[in-house]
């Protein structure tokens, strides 16, 4: 009785397992349905590069309804996976792929992927990027690319492993109503007397309270221009975590700035924060990088698209420096090790960041500040005035100061620290904690996304 | 002084089934009264009314002498033993019979004398501290009793509380419950559809069918004198034969005429019914086999389909003049099935009933 | 009987009644207005009318390649219904098994299915995803459907259920009948089962649908995820940002199957509810 | 089992098919929940995470996960969990019982009581993710609810709901008390209607009020339910993750004073630090057994049945006795 026993409940077993397995063989899914020719995946987080690509690259034939897909004159189907930013899901799921590069097949491997300023050098330190000297013909594209977007996808020993088409000078955009209500003026170069430095700025924010207006949206504006001058990056050696006397100086002056009301207590990207950027705000000015213009202040600003002052924020913003040079972000694309379309990569990445004719046309239709110097100085001399900005040519403004930027601050752990740090410091401007346990509630949240940082220390 | 009186008392349904439509019932203090009929004829509507557990919908209740329509059921001074026990599971015996006086505040020390004394007499004592699921059938109803006994109520009322028990305990509970009476001396309101408890227990008798009151009287009354053919054919078991016959004048009265027999009564009033036919009742065991019985014209010979042997009485399953009969007759005389026997009906003891309003004549 | 008191504990009762009936009923009433509103109309502010842009913000979410809508509510539709049926079938089996037979294993094999009863799945989430990766199942719908065939609360409701309106008699009556075990379970065991068997697949698929934390664990892409992983997405800042129509067109796309297939059994599965009451 | 030296009596044993029937869940618990939950133990005692794209291969480190564990968070997030399901489930039974009393009231006849349930249990169904997001559109700084309260005079300016403590707290303890108040009202119907009348009766019969009757005869009888609503909530509150996870997007915020414990699991699992998730995941389960083994035994009624409690015992003195 015993052996046949045995046999029977193996059977059972078997049996539901083939049961389940054949059941849901549909759960599966098919791959990717593109013709005969080859598959190319790029990774992303947002269809900012997906919609320039579309415009703007030569090789598009048609692109699929629901935009998941576009398909190029050769019938290679590029395939667009998004992925959210926000909680380093973006980096997680890029890693699992690229971890199983290998045993992935042809069509499933990851060809291209973008990455960020903030968590770039993971990649690039890594033997997971390929270096851009070996695709053939698009390093010496490159030379009329500006140095700081070099530097911060360039690995150890120098190899660049990253090209981009933009790059991302900081300036102050604001409203010209407003200005002319409290300054007098909505000149760029009045609007910038008033906001040259942080004192001013602090004045500047004052009249506005005065007046009914907040100067700022939210309490993560201001980050950006403070960590962009930290002295040296958070973390160099992997295990501890420095924070500069900097993202203090941000801390102590958010905390003052939302206890005198000069900002509308937001968060970074809330909905409340976007409705800022609308017609009735009360808001004055963000601080905002060149690919926000775009990517965000106008679709918040109109967001019915009229492209009319009467009904919408549309002309009704301009642009000044500000008080220091910073920038944030911007696009890196990088190309997979072990990609199977490495020569239709190279030709994407010369195309789109280094032909003056492409980035040309970003640079006028998206308001991109496009990545090479000499379109940048023909733009400044003859571009007649963005539209969404009433008509002002913010090249002008910004070519000189693009060729300050650095990015040496970057650290591979910038997404998580950033997010972290403003998540942690906002119970303290909402005065639910005081800055000790706003800071321990930092360090928490650090060790649980980051095991390996061990210490973190703060400035005196 | 706790009779308790019904004056044109009417309930109706919520579904407008009215259940009992005019009541006038009177109960005295201090007496048995046991209120019996076919399922569905009122008797637990009437009893739950007094309880207050059912409304009025008109006419006026009294119980001694204040009207309780609008009283709620624990201002009543009643107590009442449910069909299955209503025993709350979660309480010890103890705590079972001690709960309506916690509820009325009643002392501690009291408490536990009437406790005591219930348990005393229901020979609970052993069981005191068990919860209800640890007792039997027989134990379980006497706690409902002693739950009753303890609140000293002026009104018992009593709701089919032996129908769950077995034949043998029913019998014994039954004689607990009459010597209970005579002992507590409260007015008993006793509900039950079995009429051999109803005739053993009750001081009076209040027969009801549709609600309506058929007969109320003591019980020999009720088996002597039915005053319809309902009562008739309710009381006594087995039940009382009827038989169609025919009246014709003769000497010395009127003979009853059926199949070949003639039982001549002298009955003043059968004058009306002259040449027409009269129902005629008799009880099985009012069949004779005896031969001091056997007049002119009453006897009847028939035949026996089935005969039931009782031990110290047999039943006899008749046919004669195309209907069936039954007769209860001493085991000696008692014959076999199939055969014939010849017997007669005691002529003091015939029943006559009016065929279309069934009263008695 | 006393009137008055009961009439104010109607009163009470009913206003209390209707707080509630508001509370359940509100926030769906304004997700309904809101998914036909557009975004801007949303951002002005609350509006107790209906807006016009229902087509839009449908056409929007469906042709949103970030939000495959379409497979996500296939992915949960498939997972959910597998798991009713491997639930409800395997609980009703095992229950069969230790209601009818008595074997040595018997009362340690309860009393084990007793105590994992209560111990919730997540604890064994990190070596789970150890486990269905080394079989080279992650990020594939089995892991969700396989482990539904040992449920313990399902298996708890059949065994109680049997208890209670499955008599032994027709166990033996069938075997005199000449139907071997199988037979006897599948032809008269589970036709006698019907009513629990109906009501545990409707909490099974509910509970599937609504699950988030293993999904979002295992499926990494985006055909393959189900509907509550899409949504909590859309928290994340990197959606909200243009359109809170599209964020509410999707949360009704969730809720809304449920809510009609709901209202028109919810005879049953208001019984069912109560159906496990009552099992003492 | 040991060989009968007798010979083999052939009577027909069912018993094989009692392992058969039984056999697929055992073997399903074991491959999906038995040899993880294992893993999970034995990866605890491991520093094993994944760093980026580099895997910090497992390195046994003994009971350091667990130390780091104590002094973390942890007991704080065990706090929040069990505050969270106590704000949730204490409204709940209480509405619940309530609810439960009158609709089986006779006396109050309320009418469309069955509208009232389908209503009352919708909630249930409903994705708590959804049921999250919603809650969160909603109750945004310029949400509808603030907009709302705003215009109708209530409030002058809108109320922060997801930066207060007490506000999101309140928020996702609202969600729990409508998600499950249906369920548990129907539950509780149920088993009052179990009860037969006749109890009602004779508790009206010796004077109890309404209220008395709910809590000396109604309240005892559905204990056993009352226990199994216990049980299973309380692992549910244990279980607690959608709704504050998709509400405060993983934050716990503010001041994580709503990180709940799978929160804080899932934190560990989604950066792939499988030692620290095993650790938490072991404690976790501790927890679980304790909490489950104390409801189970103290509050079950059939266990304690034998010794009666002290105060019921019947004391017989013998002077009170005047026959």
């Amino acid at each position: 009785m015993k052996k046949g026993f045995k046999a029977v409940l193996s059977l059972a077993l078997a049996g539901a397992m083939i049961f389940g397995m054949t059941a849901c063989g549909g759960g599966g899914g098919e791959e990717a349905s593109g013709e005969a020719g080859k598959v190319l995946n790029i990774w992303c987080w947002n269809d900012e590069f997906q919609t320039r690509f579309n415009d703007y690259y030569p090789e598009v034939k048609e692109v699929a309804e629901d935009g998941s897909t576009t398909t190029l004159n050769d019938g290679t189907v590029v395939n667009w996976i998004i992925e959210p930013n926000e909680g380093n899901n973006y980096q997680n799921k890029l890693d699992e792929a690229l971890l199983n590069q290998e045993s992935a097949a042809a069509d499933d491997k990851v060809d291209m992927f973008l990455v960020e300023a903030d968590y770039a050098r993971k990649y690039t330190n890594s033997d997971s990027t390929m270096n851009i000297a070996d695709l053939p013909g698009v390093l010496d594209a490159t030379s009329d690319q500006y140095e700081y977007t070099k530097e911060v996808v360039s690995d150890a020993d120098g190899n660049v492993k990253g090209v981009s088409w933009q790059a991302c000078p900081g300036l102050i955009a604001y409203r010209r109503s407003i200005a002319k209500e409290v300054l007098g003026t909505d000149d760029p170069a009045a609007v910038q007397e008033a906001v040259a430095d942080w004192d001013k700025f602090a004045e500047t924010a004052q009249k506005m309270k005065d007046a009914g207006y907040f100067m700022l949206s939210g309490y993560d504006d201001t980050f950006r221009p403070f960590y962009n001058n930290d002295a040296a990056p958070f973390v160099e050696d992997g295990k501890t975590l420095n924070v500069d006397k900097n993202i203090m100086d941000w801390v102590a002056m958010t905390k003052d700035y939302t206890d005198k009301g000069y900002n509308n207590k937001t968060s970074l990207w809330s909905d409340d924060w976007n409705a800022d950027q609308g017609k009735d705000s009360k808001v004055f000015c963000i601080p905002a990088c060149t690919w926000e213009i775009d990517f965000t202040l106008t679709g918040n600003a109109d967001p019915d698209g009229t492209k009319d002052p009467a009904q919408s924020a549309w002309g009704d913003y301009a642009v000044c420096v500000g008080p220091v040079n910073w920038c944030w972000g911007g696009t890196w694309l990088t190309a997979a090790t072990g990609t199977d379309n490495a020569d239709l990569v190279a030709d994407i990445m010369t195309k789109m960041t280094t032909d003056p004719e492409i980035l040309n046309k970003i640079a006028t239709e998206k308001g991109d500040f496009v990545n090479s110097k000499s379109v940048i100085k023909d733009l400044a001399a003859n571009y007649e005035g963005n539209d969404f900005l009433g008509g002002q040519n913010h090249y002008a403004l910004l070519s000189d100061a693009a060729e300050g930027l650095s990015l040496k601050i970057a650290s591979p752990y910038d997404q998580g620290i950033i997010e972290k740090m403003q998540a942690a410091m906002k119970d303290y401007y909402d005065g639910t904690v005081d800055l000790d346990t706003a800071k321990a509630n930092f360090e928490k949240s650090i060790k649980e996304i980051y095991p390996e940082i061990e210490t973190v220390n703060w400035p005196k | 002084m706790a009779g308790i009186t019904f004056k044109n008392v009417v309930k109706t349904y919520d579904n407008g089934v009215t259940v009992v439509p005019d009541l006038n019932l009177e109960i005295k203090d201090k007496e048995f009264v046991v209120l019996v009929g076919p399922s569905g004829c009122g008797k637990s509507t009437t009893l739950r009314m007094i309880a207050g557990l059912e409304s009025i919908t008109s006419g006026e209740l009294y119980i001694g002498d204040k009207l309780m329509n609008a009283v709620a059921p624990k201002n009543r001074n009643i107590a009442m033993v449910f069909q299955n026990y209503a025993l709350y599971p979660h309480l010890t015996v103890y705590k079972n019979m001690t709960f309506a006086l916690e509820l009325a505040k009643v002392p501690k020390d009291e408490m536990n004398r009437r406790v005591q004394w219930a348990a005393e007499i229901l020979g609970l004592e052993p069981y005191l501290d068990r919860k209800p699921k640890a007792l039997s059938g027989g134990q379980r109803q006497r706690v409902a009793l002693g739950r009753a006994m303890v609140r000293e109520p002026e009104v018992f009322l009593l709701d089919e509380p032996l129908s769950n028990l077995d034949a043998k305990l029913r019998t014994e509970m039954r004689s607990q419950i009459t010597k209970l009476h005579k002992k507590l001396g409260t007015t008993f309101v006793y509900v039950t559809h079995d009429q051999t408890e109803a005739m053993t227990m009750g001081d009076r008798i209040c027969v009801m069918k549709d609600g309506v009151i058929q007969q109320f009287d003591t019980p020999q009354n009720l088996y002597d004198h039915p005053c319809n053919l309902f009562v008739a054919g309710f009381i006594g078991s087995p039940q009382m034969n009827f038989i169609d016959a025919q009246v014709k004048k003769a000497d010395g009265g009127y003979a009853l005429c059926f199949g070949d027999v003639e039982i001549v009564v002298n009955k003043p009033e059968l004058a009306a019914y002259e040449g027409k036919t009269v129902v005629c009742g008799i009880r099985p065991e009012d069949f004779h086999a005896e031969q001091q019985f056997f007049g002119s014209g009453n006897v009847m010979n028939a035949y026996i389909d089935l005969d039931e042997m009782m031990g110290s009485e047999s039943y006899l399953y008749l046919e004669y003049a195309g209907q069936k009969l039954i007769a209860r007759v001493p085991a000696r005389y008692a014959k076999k099935a199939e055969e014939n026997i010849e017997l007669a009906a005691d002529v003091e003891k015939i029943h006559l009933f009016d065929k279309e309003t069934e009263l008695a004549i | 009987m006393d009137k008055k008191p009961s009439h104010a504990r109607t009163v009470i009762a009913y206003i209390v009644l209707i707080i509630l009936t508001f509370l359940c009923l509100f926030f769906f009433y304004i997700l309904l207005i809101n998914c036909t509103r557009s975004h801007a109309q949303i951002q002005h502010g609350f509006s107790a009318l209906p807006g016009s842009s229902f087509a839009k913000n449908f056409n929007n979410v469906i042709h949103d390649a970030k939000l495959p809508v379409l497979s996500g509510i296939k992915n949960s539709l498939i997972v959910s219904t597998f798991c009713a049926i491997l639930a409800t079938y395997f609980s009703a089996l095992t229950a069969y098994g230790l209601y009818a037979y008595n074997f040595k294993l018997k009362k340690p094999a309860f009393i084990f299915i007793m105590l994992i009863l209560v111990m919730p799945t997540q604890v064994s989430a990190m070596g789970f995803i150890n486990v269905i990766t080394k079989m080279g199942m992650l990020n594939t719908l089995y892991p969700l459907i396989l482990p539904s065939i040992a449920a313990p609360a399902v298996f708890y409701f059949m065994y109680s259920y049997m208890q209670s309106s499955l008599p032994l008699e027709l166990v033996e009556a069938a075997r005199v009948d000449g139907s071997n075990e199988f037979m006897t379970f599948n032809r008269v065991v589970l036709p006698i089962m019907k009513p629990a068997l109906a009501v545990q697949a409707i909490f099974a698929f509910v509970q599937n649908w609504n699950n988030y934390f293993l999904p979002a664990l295992i499926l990494q892409d985006n055909s393959k995820r189900t509907l509550p992983i899409l949504i909590a997405m859309l928290r994340s800042a990197d959606f909200l940002k243009f359109d809170m129509g599209k964020v509410y067109m999707l949360i009704t796309l969730a809720i809304v199957p449920i809510i009609i297939v709901y209202i028109a059994l919810s005879k049953y599965i208001v019984a069912g509810v109560a159906l496990g009451g009552v099992k003492e | 089992m040991a060989r009968k030296n007798k010979p083999e009596v052939k009577e027909i044993s069912y018993a094989k098919w009692g392992y058969l029937f039984i056999a697929p869940f055992f073997i399903a618990f074991v491959v999906f929940q038995l040899v993880p939950l294992a893993q999970t133990v034995y990866y605890s005692f491991f520093e094993y995470y994944r760093s980026g794209l580099t895997v910090i291969g497992p390195t046994p480190v003994g009971l350091d996960n667990y130390k780091e564990l104590f002094n973390s968070d942890f007991l704080k997030y065990f706090g929040n969990t069990v505050i969270l399901w106590l704000a949730g489930f204490i409204p709940q039974i209480v509405v619940s019982l309530l609810l439960a009393a009158w609709f089986t009231d006779v006396r109050l006849k309320i009418k469309g009581k069955q509208f009232f349930k389908v209503v009352i249990y919708m909630p249930n169904l409903i994705m708590a993710s959804a049921f999250a997001m919603l809650f969160f559109a909603l109750f945004s700084n310029n949400g509808p609810v603030n907009a709302t309260l705003v215009s109708l005079g209530i409030l002058d300016h809108p109320f922060r709901f997801l930066s207060s403590v007490a506000g999101t707290r309140g928020l996702v303890a609202l969600m729990n008390f409508l998600m499950w108040f249906g369920n548990t009202t129907i539950l509780l119907m149920a088993a009052v209607m179990g009860i037969s009348p006749s109890l009602f009766e004779a508790a009206e019969l010796d004077g109890c009020s309404p209220r008395q009757t709910f809590f000396r005869v109604t309240l005892p009888m559905i204990r056993p339910i009352l226990v199994y609503v216990l049980i299973t909530s309380m692992i549910g509150g244990l279980q607690m993750f959608d709704v504050p996870q998709i509400l405060t997007n993983g934050k716990g915020s503010p001041d994580r004073t709503v990180t709940t414990l799978i929160m804080y699991l899932n934190n560990h699992l989604f950066s792939k630090n499988y030692g620290m998730a095993g650790a938490v995941s072991v404690v976790l389960f501790v927890i679980c057994a304790i909490l489950c083994l104390l409801v189970y035994f103290n509050l079950n009624p059939t266990e304690n049945d034998r010794k009666i409690k002290k105060r019921d015992r019947f004391k017989p003195r013998k002077e009170a006795l005047n026959g």
